[in-house]
């Protein structure tokens, strides 16, 4: 048993006033961590992070929480919100333990820097801000007005780095291709902030936030698409409250609809067997599950498979939470798991939709060096290939 | 033990630096930290409390968002913070900022001053051994390991290729240089208690000095951004000539060699 | 009236550091232009021989101060000694480099007398109304700022590489003056116990001034000692992709990124490292970028300031030889 | 006009006690009853508390206070169709099914001998068959055969009438409704186990040695399918490791939000028939708390020896298919860690859950969320009774009928 440390009940009010409004319906059944994905692998953080535990010491104020690889283990994926019997938002608590250290100016090492490039370039790659729309060199894409439906929202992640470039650049692509209405307001955007706020840093969220939404109001925005679903989520979730109300799609969904529409078609044939990834947030977070299914069976000779943990049950890349910054050792990352479990169904082509699936992905593809039976693609690169 | 340990605000590593209309860094929406190498001197100072007892002052120079620091300090277990703002030391120098610190570090009873080894901001690595200089009292810089009994100290200083070993006696000023700790994150409980501790806010009036006394000894003519960056460069040829070319362009061009 | 410029030429075991070299030469060019004489300034014991080569490097005086307890540099004594000398000869500007030692001692000798300190310049321009001002990076180069006094002296510490070493003139010869150290009894409270100097200790990754980075591209563990000995030459830390900590090559505190250390050297030399976006995010504000990559479809190439497309077991160790020619 | 007499719907512990107490009060009472035989679920029981003892001569008390009692008239196989009025003048509809035997019943039980087809055996949970005409169960009252007109051939076979050597199957018997004019009504349908299958993660009915805690009764009981052998439903090998699975379902939004208050009693008590049966067998619970109410705590404390007690409420059940053993994942919370724990059978303990959520009655009154019949039903003269108005044990619900009683009662009287 651990040593118990000190208990203060102004601590748990403290939590509880940071967001953590359901702490206290926690009744320790532990259905939680049963589904948590760090119960599958090894490790330090593995055997320091129990996500009910976590929120036992919430509930009583107990110091022990704050500890790095107990306070941002999670990757804030939500299977812990699947089977619990008293519908704790798990998340929005630990989003507001996180909080109460990072409110103080506590948060921990490896994420100052990404924090500090939000502060500076309004994305948490260290990507100048005047590069934000580099992305877009070449593919005339107009910028958003009155006279464009939808603003094309592209994650910072797809903004700045080379290869998730590519996403942007096919989402934009199969969109013209579709004859949807969009433009882009991409270089005087700031990151959605949602991320930052799963680590708890509420207040450089709000600074982003009320940025997008000041530039979004003041365009006249009414209908955005997303490139990935964390920024869905945000706006989708967390822009509301702050004045921010939108229609806000992911790009699956809408290809989705324009595909039933038969707006879009698929022709050049691609013999290969293909899975699909869940991304959390799409998914769990969002409840899309259908469209990306429809549009890969729509594309000529895709042997489509499931993998065996799949939609509500779709295991985490790691990815979500800040957990994209963070690092754990080979062997101790969900990614991998993910590798096998598409390997192990004899998959060609593992397939999801999120920028930060990818990079998680990407990675323990490489790492496994399962490059040779395995590619890794997102699915607008997919669908774009059989245009 | 007293210990006081100098601290200061400064601006995140990621900040983007822009200078306003007037040609002075503009600090405007730039998210503000604890000066990391301050933040080894605060662990260091922290850490003498433990071992030897006795109290844990920080003190700082800065604007209104300095009380932010102090408070981060105290949530570390720093006991008191002491805050001197005053819209003087805006345009002071590394000399009058001293003069300032000194009167304030005089109120305080100390046997060590703490201090990180340079400022990430303005890079000057002057303040902690004028201020040393100032009280009359010996310094050690850059130090990665210290250690401490009730009145002197052994500490292991960085020099170029190479370490010393200094003992001396005390009180004593010590800069820390990174790898003397790693700095702790507080307990929460640390955080709550933070809220009611002491911390004094302090003018120069306070402190027996006026704007008059601080008449600067050195100035800034201006300030400058660097060149944006070219862009970069593919060296063509066969390895061997590349590499030539490689050296010759970073001596020469680059000058980082 | 003041008057002369002065560099306190920092001597270890008798060996004159190069950046003081560096200072006397552009001392020179200085000391011709505005008039002023060049005065060097050696503490120590047994630094007589040490005269000759200062007045070769361009100095019109020597002071040399010679005394059993300058034998190792402390900060008391030294400082002890140049507060006196400089309140005597009242130089116009007092330069040393902006090392280990310029850094200690300069400080405290600006508040002894009183005066200024414009620390770690990377430039120097003459002034006709305040003699000279000195550019100094700030918030770690993303700006410079100027500076200037009117009180003299002005001190100043030189960042070592600002100035090009001039070819010494063996003819020249210089004034020598030898002064007596007086130093007081209250300088003496620290005492130095010993001096280790590390045989080649790496710098800290973080600390460092130059990285060289090896990744995927390495293939093996083994290969790190050619990075090694080319990190040696330039006395750089050597760091490591994520890939290659993976691969077990490279223990974790190596790492170079946002998920390892975030570094911004001067100099960052990225071997076999492709450049994923967590890499790149934690090390893009490095001054200076060499990516070496077989690829040249890398994304190292998209941050690089200087490319080579080709192998690095091929370009590395003609590099490391390169350097050596340049460091000397 | 205003009628003295009182209508109990409802034949289980519940409704014999409202019966009785209001009859030998001095009331008419008509006694509905769905099932061919009275007792309810505490007739399905093997054994109930305080006393732990069988159900049978507590019943059989009740049956022979009935049979005793002229102001008593019940109907088995019956069910109310509809009620118009109101307190004091209520018309009642009873539609009574047909039994397909008559009174000349001895429960000789020639015509099941000769009955072809099988059915499910819904008294012992499907745990095994009867044959289409069958005898409820072994002190079924009335002890008289039934028909199962779901399965049973008809006229067409009529081989239960040619072995009848007393005529008492009549296949062609029908549907019949009459009404039944009543002062109050007493509700007392009792409840249904939560369906547990509606648990993925426990695997209900798709491992088979996945139980549920209702059935374990039937599985302890000697009358049961087992003849009291605790034995696994896969292979009838003996249980020699098992677990009780807490909260199956209870206390948590997504399926039931409320404590049954009587699972984990029940789970405790069926420690004990393992421990009787094999001393040596590995029993486990794993619970989130357990709830001993009042005076069990005693039980509670004396029958954990020898029983290794988890907190933790299972997350998973896997079956593993070659053995049908099954392996519970649970986070035990005093360590942290995931268990993964291998046991021959499980029991998932199962809440109640009232009958009035699939059967309302047919006149407006009030249920709460959960769809039981709350206190103050709305509806002057009717009054829930027993496990219809929330989770009790048998105890409780006696007293509740009792007091339920004497509300009818005042009903048949008020001015």
């Amino acid at each position: 048993m651990d040593e118990i440390k000190e208990v203060s009940l102004e601590m748990k009010d403290y939590i509880v006033s940071s967001g953590a409004e359901t702490l206290s319906w926690c009744m320790q059944c532990g259905l939680c961590t049963n589904l948590c994905p760090w119960r599958l692998v090894p490790g330090e953080i593995s055997e320091a992070f129990n996500i009910r535990k976590m929120q036992r010491l919430g509930q009583l104020g107990l110091e022990g929480f704050e500890d790095e690889n107990v306070l941002f283990a999670c990757a804030t994926c939500g299977m812990c919100l699947v089977n619990c019997p008293r519908k704790v938002e798990i998340i929005d608590n630990v989003r507001s333990m996180r909080n109460t250290t990072v409110a103080a100016g506590f948060l921990p090492a490896n994420l100052r820097p990404i924090a500090g490039s939000l502060h500076a370039n309004g994305n948490p790659w260290s990507g100048a801000h005047e590069k934000r729309a580099e992305w877009q060199e070449g593919l005339n894409i107009p910028a958003f007005s009155d006279d464009t439906e939808y603003l094309l929202y592209v994650c910072c992640t797809s903004c700045f780095d080379t290869r998730s470039q590519k996403i942007a650049k096919s989402i934009v692509n199969l969109l013209q291709k579709a004859g949807v209405s969009f433009g882009v307001l991409t270089a005087e955007e700031n990151c959605c902030g949602e991320t930052i706020r799963k680590l708890g840093d509420e207040e450089l969220f709000q600074k982003l936030a009320e940025s997008n939404i000041k530039l979004f109001n003041g365009k006249g925005v009414k209908k955005i698409i997303t490139t990935s679903p964390h920024c869905l989520y945000a706006f989708k979730k967390d822009y509301p409250e702050l004045g921010g109300n939108y229609e806000v799609v992911h790009y699956a969904e809408l290809l989705g609809d324009l595909l039933k529409q038969g707006k879009i078609s698929f022709s050049t044939e691609l013999a290969k067997k293909v899975t699909f990834h869940d991304p959390c947030y799409l998914g769990r977070h969002n409840q899309v599950y259908d469209p990306q299914r429809e549009l890969l069976k729509a594309v000529p000779g895709v042997e489509f498979v499931e993998l065996g943990r799949n939609k509500e049950k779709s295991l985490c890349c790691a990815g979500g939470g800040g957990r994209v910054w963070a690092e754990a050792p080979m062997g101790e990352r969900f990614g991998e798991l993910r590798i096998t479990d598409a390997v192990d169904k004899q998959a060609d082509i593992l397939v999801t939709a999120c920028p930060y699936c990818i990079a998680m992905l990407d990675d323990a593809c490489a790492g496994l060096e399962k490059g040779d039976v395995l590619k890794v693609m997102e699915m607008s690169e997919l669908l774009n290939a059989s245009l | 033990m007293n210990i006081v340990v100098l601290i200061k605000q400064t601006f995140d590593t990621e900040a983007k630096i822009v200078l306003d209309a007037n040609g002075k860094i503009d600090a405007n929406g730039v998210n503000l930290i604890i000066n990391p190498y301050d933040e080894y001197a605060i662990e260091e100072g922290i850490r003498l409390k433990e071992k030897l007892g006795g109290e844990v002052t920080v003190v700082t120079l800065g604007g209104a968002r300095a009380q932010e620091a102090v408070r981060t300090a105290l949530a570390m277990g720093v006991d008191k913070g002491v805050v001197v703002s005053d819209p003087a030391i805006d345009t002071s120098d590394d000399w009058a900022n001293v003069e300032i610190i000194a009167k304030a570090v005089a109120q305080i009873p100390f046997d060590i001053i703490l201090s990180g080894r340079i400022a990430i901001d303005d890079g000057a690595s002057q303040t902690a051994v004028r201020l040393a200089e100032a009280l009359s009292v010996p310094s050690v810089s850059s130090v990665i390991k210290l250690e401490a009994t009730g009145d002197q100290l052994v500490a292991t200083r960085e020099i170029d290729g190479g370490t010393e070993l200094i003992e001396v006696a005390l009180p004593a000023v010590i800069t820390a240089q990174k790898g003397l700790n790693e700095p702790r994150y507080p307990s929460v409980a640390g955080i709550m208690k933070a809220k009611k501790k002491p911390l004094k806010t302090l003018t120069l009036a306070d402190l027996g000095l006026s704007a008059g006394d601080l008449a600067p000894k050195m100035v800034v003519t201006k300030m400058t951004l660097p060149d944006p960056r070219k862009a970069g460069i593919r060296i063509p040829g066969e390895a061997a000539d590349a590499a030539k070319e490689l050296a010759k362009l970073l001596h020469e061009e680059a000058k980082v060699l | 009236m003041a008057k002369g410029i002065w560099v306190v030429v920092e001597q270890r075991d008798l060996q004159i550091r190069k950046v003081s070299l560096e200072l006397l030469s552009q001392g020179r060019k200085i000391a011709d232009e505005t008039g002023e004489s060049l005065v060097a300034v050696i503490l120590g014991q047994g630094i007589e021989g040490l005269a000759q080569t200062v007045s070769a490097n361009g100095a019109d005086k020597v002071i040399l101060v010679e005394d059993e307890k300058l034998a190792e540099y402390t900060t008391g004594a030294y400082t002890s000694v140049l507060n006196k000398l400089i309140r005597k000869e009242e130089p116009q500007v007092v330069l040393t480099g902006n090392t280990a030692v310029g850094k200690d001692l300069f400080p405290r000798l600006a508040q002894r007398l009183g005066v200024g300190l414009a620390s770690d310049c990377t430039g120097i321009e003459v002034d006709s109304s305040s003699f000279m001002v000195f550019k100094r990076p700030i918030y770690a180069g993303k700006a410079f700022e100027f500076v200037s006094s009117t009180v003299r002296p002005i001190l100043a510490t030189i960042r070592p590489n600002t100035f090009a070493l001039g070819t010494p003139d063996a003819g020249r010869t210089a004034e020598v003056v030898k002064e007596t150290a007086d130093i007081d009894a209250g300088d003496l409270r620290a005492i130095l116990k010993e001096v280790a100097i590390a045989a080649s200790k790496r710098p800290e990754l973080t600390e460092a001034n130059i990285i060289v980075s090896g990744g995927r591209g390495m293939k093996g563990p083994e290969n790190y000692v050619i990075l090694e000995a080319l990190a040696d030459v330039i006395g750089a830390a050597v760091g490591a992709s994520r890939a290659a900590v993976d691969a077990g090559w490279k223990e974790q505190k190596f790492q170079v990124g946002q998920t390892g250390k975030t570094v911004s050297p001067t100099l960052y030399i990225a071997c076999g490292i492709s450049g994923a976006i967590q890499h790149l995010a934690g090390m893009g504000s490095s001054k200076f970028i060499v990516a070496i990559n077989k690829d040249p479809e890398a994304n190292i190439f998209n941050v690089a300031d200087y490319g080579i497309v080709g192998d690095l077991f091929d370009v590395v160790p003609i590099l490391t030889e390169e350097f050596k020619k340049i460091v000397g | 006009m205003a009628y003295q007499s009182i209508l109990v719907v409802g034949g289980g512990i519940s409704g014999l006690t409202a019966a009785v107490e209001a009859a030998e009060a001095g009331s008419e009472v008509y006694l509905v009853e769905k099932k061919p035989y009275l007792g309810g679920r505490v007739a399905q029981m093997n054994r109930y508390f305080p006393k732990l003892c069988p159900p049978n001569c507590g019943l059989e008390i009740n049956f022979k206070r009935i049979k005793q009692n002229p102001r008593i008239k019940f109907f088995t196989l019956a069910e109310i169709e509809k009620i118009e009025g109101k307190e004091g003048d209520f018309t009642v509809t009873v539609k009574s099914n047909p039994r397909y035997v008559n009174q000349n019943c001895t429960a000789c039980g020639k015509c099941t001998e000769v009955c072809p087809v099988e059915r499910s055996n819904e008294y012992n949970y499907g745990l095994d068959k009867t044959k289409a005409i069958y005898k409820a169960h072994e002190f079924a009252f009335p002890m008289k055969y039934v028909v199962d007109n779901d399965v049973c051939q008809g006229s067409e076979c009529g081989k239960c009438v040619s072995a009848c050597q007393y005529n008492a199957i009549e296949l062609d018997m029908a549907v019949k409704s009459f009404n039944l004019n009543v002062g109050s009504i007493v509700w007392a349908t009792g409840w249904e186990a939560y369906d547990a299958s509606k648990i993925d993660y426990y695997g209900f009915g798709q491992h088979q040695n996945v139980i549920t805690n209702v059935m374990m009764e039937r599985i302890a009981a000697p009358n049961g399918p087992t003849g009291g052998k605790v034995v696994r439903p896969s292979d009838g090998k003996e249980v020699e490791s098992i677990a009780f699975v807490q909260c199956a379902g209870s206390r948590d939004v997504n399926n039931l939000t409320y404590c049954s208050g009587v699972c984990c009693m029940a789970s405790l008590k069926q420690a004990t028939y393992v421990k009787e049966k094999n001393p040596d067998a590995k029993v486990s619970m794993f619970y989130i708390d357990v709830r001993a109410m009042g005076k069990y705590e005693e039980f509670y404390t004396k029958v954990q020896d020898g029983i290794s007690m988890i907190k933790g409420k299972v997350g998973e059940i896997t079956e593993d298919p070659l053995t049908k053993d099954l392996i519970i994942q649970v986070e035990n919370q005093l360590t942290g860690e995931i268990l993964k724990e291998k046991v021959d059978m499980v029991v998932l303990a199962t809440g109640m859950v009232p009958s009035t959520v699939d059967t309302k009655l047919p006149i407006a009154i009030n249920y709460d969320e959960d769809g039981f019949i709350v206190s103050d039903s709305q509806q002057p003269g009717i009054y829930g009774a027993g496990c219809v108005k929330k989770p009790l044990d048998v105890a409780s619900s006696v007293k509740d009928a009792t007091a339920a009683a004497l509300k009818a009662i005042q009903s048949t009287v008020r001015r």
